[in-house]
């Protein structure tokens, strides 16, 4: 790594110094403990969007897989509306609906030519209508202990949930590092055109890598549902902006080529630190947002590589 | 020969040129023949009217997206004027309007300077301004909508009031379509924006001042939301900081579905105006058909993809990103 | 010719494009080990034959035939599984990947296992592909890092991993290969080439007549499509080539020598100890009004960082720079322009136009303020002037609305630079003005610059072969690391050889 | 060769082309499918229902309860949302004015109380009759619109704030330390929730307010700021307070992963089915159930009813026309009986008995 994408880095222990001193409890264990419970689901869906961000597209679909998931999921395990109880198929079917969603992406971008950010804004508005035709409006209890072992059950002290997103860095880098579609992700970001004269299917990497960040959101979903022990069809609201704040602060840049997964964890902990500090330093709730805003300027000015940027979007 | 080959091709652009517009009036066509009331006058007027905000939020929008950049403190922004017309229209009267269009050329300034100047991508640097708007609205109005009264209300008649039968709204938009239509296509501003989307560094070579154009993109940007947010102080006679919720992603759709270009380069005011009104018929069309309630969002994102399908000028677009 | 079967022939290949008969029957064969040179103005059919031959387009009529056999690509990458490998003219490496990753880039399969790429061994592969071509390269350093003659050599070596899997058969397409090397690292890539005939064919296009000559064991010369003319390089010259290949002779006054009128007095730019970082030092010169001053020297001479300090995009940290006699300090493009200056990028289709404009826009893109009353545009002013610009430096186009995309490059050069005379620039800067354009767009553009010098313009000028600085020049400037280590002056028929240049330049 | 389907350009007959064709084909057939069916009465008006959005259980039954009437009245039944944008759900009621050509009866739940005005200026200009619930502008009266504007009814927030933040000091017997969670801040009724809950923290000097967090009604933000006041707070939480329902569970479910859960009490406020199951298991403390089932249908109800001449609304007292509706307080005592008549069974009610919750006039301060 070369030392200007360290930046992000030092923004992050920047803030969780300036954090502490003013609140010495944020660096507690139990908080710790939270912060990464905060982080398990704006990280898996960050690394999904990474992928996408890597290829210069941009996929607005977050919310919509995230609550198809969450509320496909809360159906089909054990619960509080219907008798049925597949457990664990009901989380491989979940991933295959992110997969399905993701595929679809994929293929309208590639087929029918439409820009990513038209499609997946549609497929955002059709998966939390489906989502919502489902439930028909209700919220559904989860009683799986399973799922809900994921935000309750703890394994050295951190919920599983954490692991499991954490599993799925882990996926990522992998994919990202050492697979071949990983790395044509990076060559479509680079240079699309020249990718296809290597030889790279240009629309099979944009599909596959839709459907893979389709899955991530997928683990989001099943996560959210086991936070919050249930499924209903607002479960995704406002989660797309931070995802793609969390990317970008990462110093992923948004034109395509450049950034990496490890980089969007540190995106995702800057977002999530900075607001859970601002609760700990008591910043009033109506500036807060607006705090956050300056904030947000702030780290992405002082970790931004300008050199490898010549045109900013 | 080859002559006769480019003579095609302008014919097809030309076709293309025409294929939003065509959209639209299927879009009408259909919804009128299935539910006839729709085709009344007094309705499409109605429509119009009601289509009004999202067209100024998307014209706005529309100067930044051509310049390949994106502005997503637009609804925050016509939140804040509401709030600014509603506490100072009783001293000022119409002073307030001013102010408040203003205050929105300042902060699209200050957007403008944190994107060029920090280097900062559009989408986080407006995106945070919204952040920050937002804030100021709440903290302004103190955390609640504020009700004009009747004196009040009577500085809004440019908003509310009709002539000859025509909204005042109606005659609003059609003024800012004119005005923004010059500016994209009669300006040097517009030019460079065109030339600075479709090929930011053969500009900046050919000696335009690529910042300051960016800059103006987003005080026109922000002003204009500033001005959507007038309008709906006086249309729901109150301001808000939460009375534009949920306009930021229509109006970016509504210049897309014109089949401007997200990417920049490509693109017009009017493309903007009948993206806007396809995105309000395909809505209100939806009320009128009776389309299953749930089934609305899901129709209507359908529409919105087969849309762009259709109206996207892909000649224009090297890599469809 | 030998009865050897031809490791890769074409058989009365037919393609038509709405409008254009591209390729008409063309056959050719290329043999075992031999390197075959493929020459023609824009337009000849060349790119088009490339194109097939790379899988990109696919034959109407005829027939592909590898060592004998029939085949047909299906796409580049169905080429590339059956041998033929492309080398293009510049910057085809993605900058944001390694070098080995580039090597490999679509044929990581070799070293997946599981799905999982062994980078270990797919670096030592990459080691061994650069060492083929003599290369001293880190497989692992991003391609952004590497000079442009290594990138030029790294995708010769990934063009070479075709032998791992095409057997004995496999063709290279070095397509413009030189245009962005300079003369020493040219050297280079031929003598790779010669070594690696043994083991690849090659096909070459180039519009440099005497690179091909050098280069080429056999010639095919194409126009309007057909393949007019087949030859050993050693029966051929240039002259005889470049009269196959526009019909006419090639002119003894190709940089028209004879236009060359003697400068003026006035000094309308000059620097004093102009430096910058460690570009470039102490660089001390003047220029006229109607001089070409051209600047001579290597990659890495800093006279590319000069030109882009002249055109406002690398402002000069100390010394002098005045224009008019004014001190001035080109800190944007902007300023540059409001000053007088033009500049003509040697990225064309990046700086020099914008692609996706109308021509008539690009015209007017820096001068639109003296058509702008009360804040308009005058458009049928500006229709009027893109018309007259069009057909005075006779711009084929269909109309004046057509995107700039759609031109040739002799055509968008001709409107760059009627841009930078629409706005009346004093000082044209121009930077490898004829990079990538055949033989006939090249003499307009020497045209153009005789034209514009007797009317008062001055140049400066950096050119992709020394021969085309000395040919144009009035004066030149000799770089060598920053400095400028020789001046001389270049009357007609007093012009100095390269050879004398040379020697101040490495 | 599969390649004899090209045009001259070179490329595959496009294939975009016929996918593009296929997507409008498989949308048109769709079409039907989803159109509701029309009723056949030809006079009868329309009933319109205006909510927010279907994605939450309390605008879910409210429409429940609105296709209740509806069905019993045998009127053709509409639901428009909002989806949290202004101008959409005026542009809706407008198109459902201009189909009926004002033959409808509206209960609405405007999106923010500016949106009042205009809905209600465009019923009247109709001949439409609407009742609005919740948001208006306090100067905006129905006796202003006769005989349109049938009624508006709200929920005081201040007594059932207070009432839960008394819940909820009960539980924990009088003192110790609280947090609290409020809703959108420029909300009428969460505005007058956190009165209410000032209110009682005035009169109970033992409890002490740590934080007041907003957390705009949204689950997961609860969640978030729950957590930060775990670490900010720890032990000295003893309670939480929220302005709604959905927020309280979500606090519940940090409290359960930080193993707290039923060991620090909760309040919520609108009583939906979860919440009232928190509170028989012992995890919640208590909600306040406005009955979004009356709500929706009897809106509905009093609208139609003016509508279609039962009673003259010109004539109806204040107290008919701007009026209190009825919360229930539920707490652990009467949690089951609640559920067991309004939860388990879709609820019966009289749908004559029109003023029957009606509990005195709206005051403004």
């Amino acid at each position: 790594m070369r030392i200007a994408s360290w930046a992000p880095v030092i923004v992050l222990l920047l803030l969780c110094a300036i954090i502490s001193v003013i609140n010495p409890n944020f660096l507690s264990f139990g908080n710790m403990v939270r912060i990464s419970q905060s982080a398990m689901i704006p990280l898996v869906l960050g690394i999904g969007a990474t992928f996408i961000i890597i290829m210069g597209s941009i996929d607005l679909s977050v919310e919509g897989v995230l609550t198809l998931a969450a509320v496909v999921l809360s159906m089909l395990v054990l619960n509080g509306e219907n008798a049925n109880d597949y457990g664990l198929f009901a989380v491989a079917a979940v991933l295959i609906v992110g997969a399905g969603v993701g595929f679809i992406n994929g293929l309208i971008n590639v087929r029918l030519k439409v820009p990513s950010f038209m499609t997946t804004l549609g497929t955002w508005f059709i998966g939390v209508g489906i989502a919502n035709a489902l439930l028909g409006g209700m919220a559904t209890r989860i009683n799986d202990p399973w799922i809900r072992g994921l935000a309750i059950e703890r394994f050295w002290g951190f919920p599983w949930g954490v692991w499991v997103a954490l599993l799925c860095l882990l996926i990522a880098l992998i994919i990202q590092n050492y697979t071949r579609l990983g790395r044509h992700v990076y060559a479509l970001g680079g240079g699309e055109e020249l990718a296809a004269l290597s030889g790279i299917s240009v629309a099979r990497v944009r599909i596959a890598a839709f459907t893979i960040a389709g899955v991530f959101y997928a683990v989001g979903g099943i996560l959210a549902a086991a936070q919050l022990g249930l499924g209903n069809a607002q479960i995704g609201n406002g989660r797309l902006f931070t995802t793609i704040t969390a990317v970008v602060v990462g110093g992923t840049s948004l034109s395509g080529g450049q950034g990496s997964v490890l980089q969007t964890v540190v995106g995702v902990l800057i977002v999530v630190v900075l607001s859970n500090g601002m609760v700990l330093m008591g910043v009033p709730p109506s500036v807060q947002i607006g705090v956050q805003g300056l904030m947000i300027i702030a780290a992405v000015a002082l970790s931004i590589n300008r050199k490898l940027m010549k045109i900013i979007k | 020969m080859p002559m006769n080959s480019s003579l095609k091709r302008l014919n097809i652009d030309r076709l293309r040129h025409w294929l939003p517009l065509a959209t639209l009036i299927i879009l009408v066509t259909v919804v009128g023949v299935m539910e006839p009331v729709f085709l009344q006058p007094s309705t499409l007027l109605q429509l119009a009217s009601d289509t009004a905000v999202l067209f100024i939020l998307a014209t706005g929008v529309t100067f930044v997206i051509m310049l390949g950049g994106i502005d997503l403190s637009l609804q925050s922004m016509a939140s804040f004027s509401s709030v600014i017309v509603a506490l100072t229209i009783a001293q000022l009267g119409y002073v307030s309007f001013g102010l408040a269009v203003g205050t929105g050329i300042l902060a699209g300034f200050l957007s403008g300077i944190a994107h060029v100047k920090l280097k900062i991508p559009s989408f986080i640097a407006t995106l945070a301004m919204g952040g920050v708007l937002f804030s100021a609205a709440l903290v302004a109005s103190k955390e609640r909508s504020i009700t004009l009264g009747d004196a009040e209300r009577s500085y809004q008649t440019w908003v509310t009031g009709s002539h000859f039968g025509i909204p005042n709204v109606i005659i609003v938009g059609l003024i800012v379509l004119i005005v923004a239509h010059v500016l994209q296509a009669h300006t040097r501003f517009g030019r460079y924006s065109a030339a600075i989307g479709a090929g930011e560094p053969a500009a900046y070579a050919s000696g335009v001042k690529v910042d300051r154009q960016k800059i103006f993109a987003y005080m026109l940007s922000a002003g204009f939301a500033a001005l959507a947010g007038v309008i709906l102080a006086g249309r729901l006679s109150s301001g808000s900081p939460t009375l534009a919720a949920e306009m930021l992603l229509p109006s970016i759709a509504a210049v897309v579905v014109g089949g401007t270009a997200i990417t920049g380069g490509v693109g017009s005011i009017w493309r903007t105006l009948v993206g806007s009104l396809i995105i309000s018929v395909v809505r209100i069309g939806m009320t009128f058909l009776s389309v299953n309630i749930f089934a609305q969002n899901i129709v209507f994102g359908s529409v919105l993809v087969l849309a762009v399908a259709v109206t996207i000028d892909r000649s224009k677009i090297p890599i469809v990103k | 010719m030998t009865a050897e079967i031809p490791t890769l022939s074409l058989v009365d290949v037919d393609k038509r494009f709405p409008g254009v008969h591209a390729l008409k029957r063309v056959s050719i064969n290329i043999m075992r080990g031999e390197v075959v040179g493929l020459i023609g103005e824009n337009g000849a059919g060349k790119s088009t034959l490339m194109k097939i031959l790379s899988g990109v387009y696919q034959p109407d009529a005829g027939e592909i035939r590898i060592a004998g056999q029939a085949a047909t690509f299906d796409d580049a990458a169905d080429a590339n599984r059956k041998g033929i490998g492309m080398v293009f003219q510049e910057q085809s490496l993605l900058t944001n990947m390694t070098v080995g990753e580039n090597i490999y880039l679509g044929n990581e399969a070799q070293f997946t296992r599981f799905g999982i790429v062994d980078w270990g061994r797919l670096y030592a592969a990459a080691e061994r592909q650069l060492a083929k071509v003599q290369v001293d390269v880190d497989p692992r350093a991003r391609a952004d890092t590497l000079s442009f003659a290594s990138r030029q050599m790294v995708e010769l070596a990934k063009a070479l991993t075709l032998e791992e899997h095409a057997g004995d058969h496999f063709v290279i397409l070095l397509d413009e290969p030189t245009s962005v090397l300079e003369r020493a690292e040219i050297d280079i890539l031929f003598e790779r080439v010669r070594a690696l005939k043994s083991r690849a064919s090659f096909i070459f296009v180039s519009h440099r007549l005497d690179e091909v000559l050098e280069l080429a064991d056999r010639i095919y010369v194409m126009k309007d499509g057909a393949v007019v003319a087949d030859l050993n390089s050693s029966e051929a010259d240039t002259t005889k080539l470049h009269h196959l290949m526009v019909g006419r002779s090639l002119q003894a006054e190709y940089y028209r020598e004879p236009l060359q009128r003697p400068y003026r007095e006035n000094v309308v730019l000059e620097t004093e100890n102009l430096s910058l970082g460690h570009a470039y030092k102490n660089v001390t010169f003047q220029l006229h009004a109607g001089e070409i001053l051209g600047i001579a020297g290597v990659i890495g001479s800093g006279r590319e960082e000069l030109t882009r300090t002249l055109a406002g995009f690398a402002p000069h940290d100390s010394g002098l720079l005045r224009i008019d006699g004014q001190s001035v300090r080109l800190t944007t493009p902007a300023k540059a322009v409001d000053l007088g200056l033009g500049y003509v990028p040697r990225e064309r289709r990046v700086e020099g136009l914008v692609l996706f404009l109308p021509v008539a826009a690009n015209i007017t893109l820096a001068d639109l303020a003296t058509f702008t009353r009360n804040g308009l545009i005058n458009s049928r002013e500006e229709r009027r002037i893109a018309e007259g610009w069009v057909e005075r430096l006779r711009i084929k186009t269909p109309t004046i609305n057509t995107l700039c995309l759609n031109l040739s490059g002799g055509n968008q050069q001709k409107v760059v630079l009627a841009k930078w005379l629409q706005a009346k620039a004093r000082i044209l800067i121009l930077d490898h003005p004829t990079r990538g354009l055949d033989v006939g767009a090249k003499e307009e553009v020497y045209d153009l610059a005789r034209a514009v010098t007797s009317e008062g313009l001055a140049v400066i000028l950096t050119s992709d072969t020394l021969e085309e600085t000395i040919g144009l020049s009035h004066r030149l400037l000799v770089m060598r690391d920053g400095e400028i280590t020789h001046r001389t002056d270049a009357a007609p028929g007093h012009k100095p050889s390269q050879i004398d240049l040379i020697g101040h330049m490495v | 060769m599969v390649r004899n389907i090209e045009l001259g350009l070179g490329r595959p007959l496009k294939r975009r082309q016929l996918l593009k064709g296929a997507a409008a084909i498989a949308a048109v057939g769709m079409f039907p499918a989803i159109i509701s069916r029309r009723g056949n009465a030809a006079d009868m008006p329309t009933l319109v229902n205006s909510i927010r959005s279907l994605s939450n259980p309390y605008h879910a039954t409210w429409n429940a309860g609105g296709a209740a009437f509806a069905k019993s009245v045998g009127a053709e039944y509409v639901t428009l949302v909002t989806e949290g944008n202004s101008e959409k759900g005026i542009a809706d009621i407008k198109a459902i004015l201009a189909k009926t050509g004002g033959n409808c009866a509206i209960n609405i739940d405007p999106n923010d109380a500016p949106d009042a005005r205009p809905i209600v200026e465009a019923c009247k200009e109709a001949g439409a009759y609407v009742v609005t619930q919740w948001n208006k502008p306090v100067d905006l009266h129905p006796w202003d619109y006769n005989p349109n504007y049938v009624a508006h009814i709200s929920f005081s927030g201040v007594p059932y704030g207070k009432a839960m933040a008394e819940a909820l000091f009960k539980s924990m017997g009088g003192k110790g330390g609280i947090v609290a969670l409020g809703g959108i801040e420029s909300n009428v009724p969460a505005i007058e929730r956190k009165a209410g809950l000032e209110q009682a923290l005035k009169e109970n000097p033992g409890i002490q307010l740590l934080d007041f967090q907003v957390a705009n009604w949204s689950d997961t933000e609860a969640l978030e700021k729950t957590n930060a006041w775990l670490t900010q707070f720890g032990d000295k939480i003893g309670g939480i307070w929220a302005a709604n329902d959905g927020m309280g569970l979500a606090a519940i479910e940090a409290l359960r992963a930080d193993g707290r859960a039923g060991k620090v009490p909760v309040t919520g406020i609108d009583g939906i089915k979860l919440a009232v199951e928190a509170i028989q298991k012992g995890e919640m403390a208590g909600t306040v159930a406005w009955d979004p089932f009356w709500q929706g249908g009897m809106g509905l109800a009093i609208a139609f009813d003016a509508k279609t001449g039962v009673f003259d609304p010109a004539k109806e007292s204040k107290d008919h026309r701007e009026f209190y509706g009825t919360g229930v307080v539920i707490t652990g005592e009467n949690a089951q009986a609640y559920y067991d008549t309004n939860i388990k069974s879709e609820p019966t009610l009289d749908w004559k008995d029109i003023w029957g919750r009606a509990s005195g006039q709206i005051q403004y301060n």
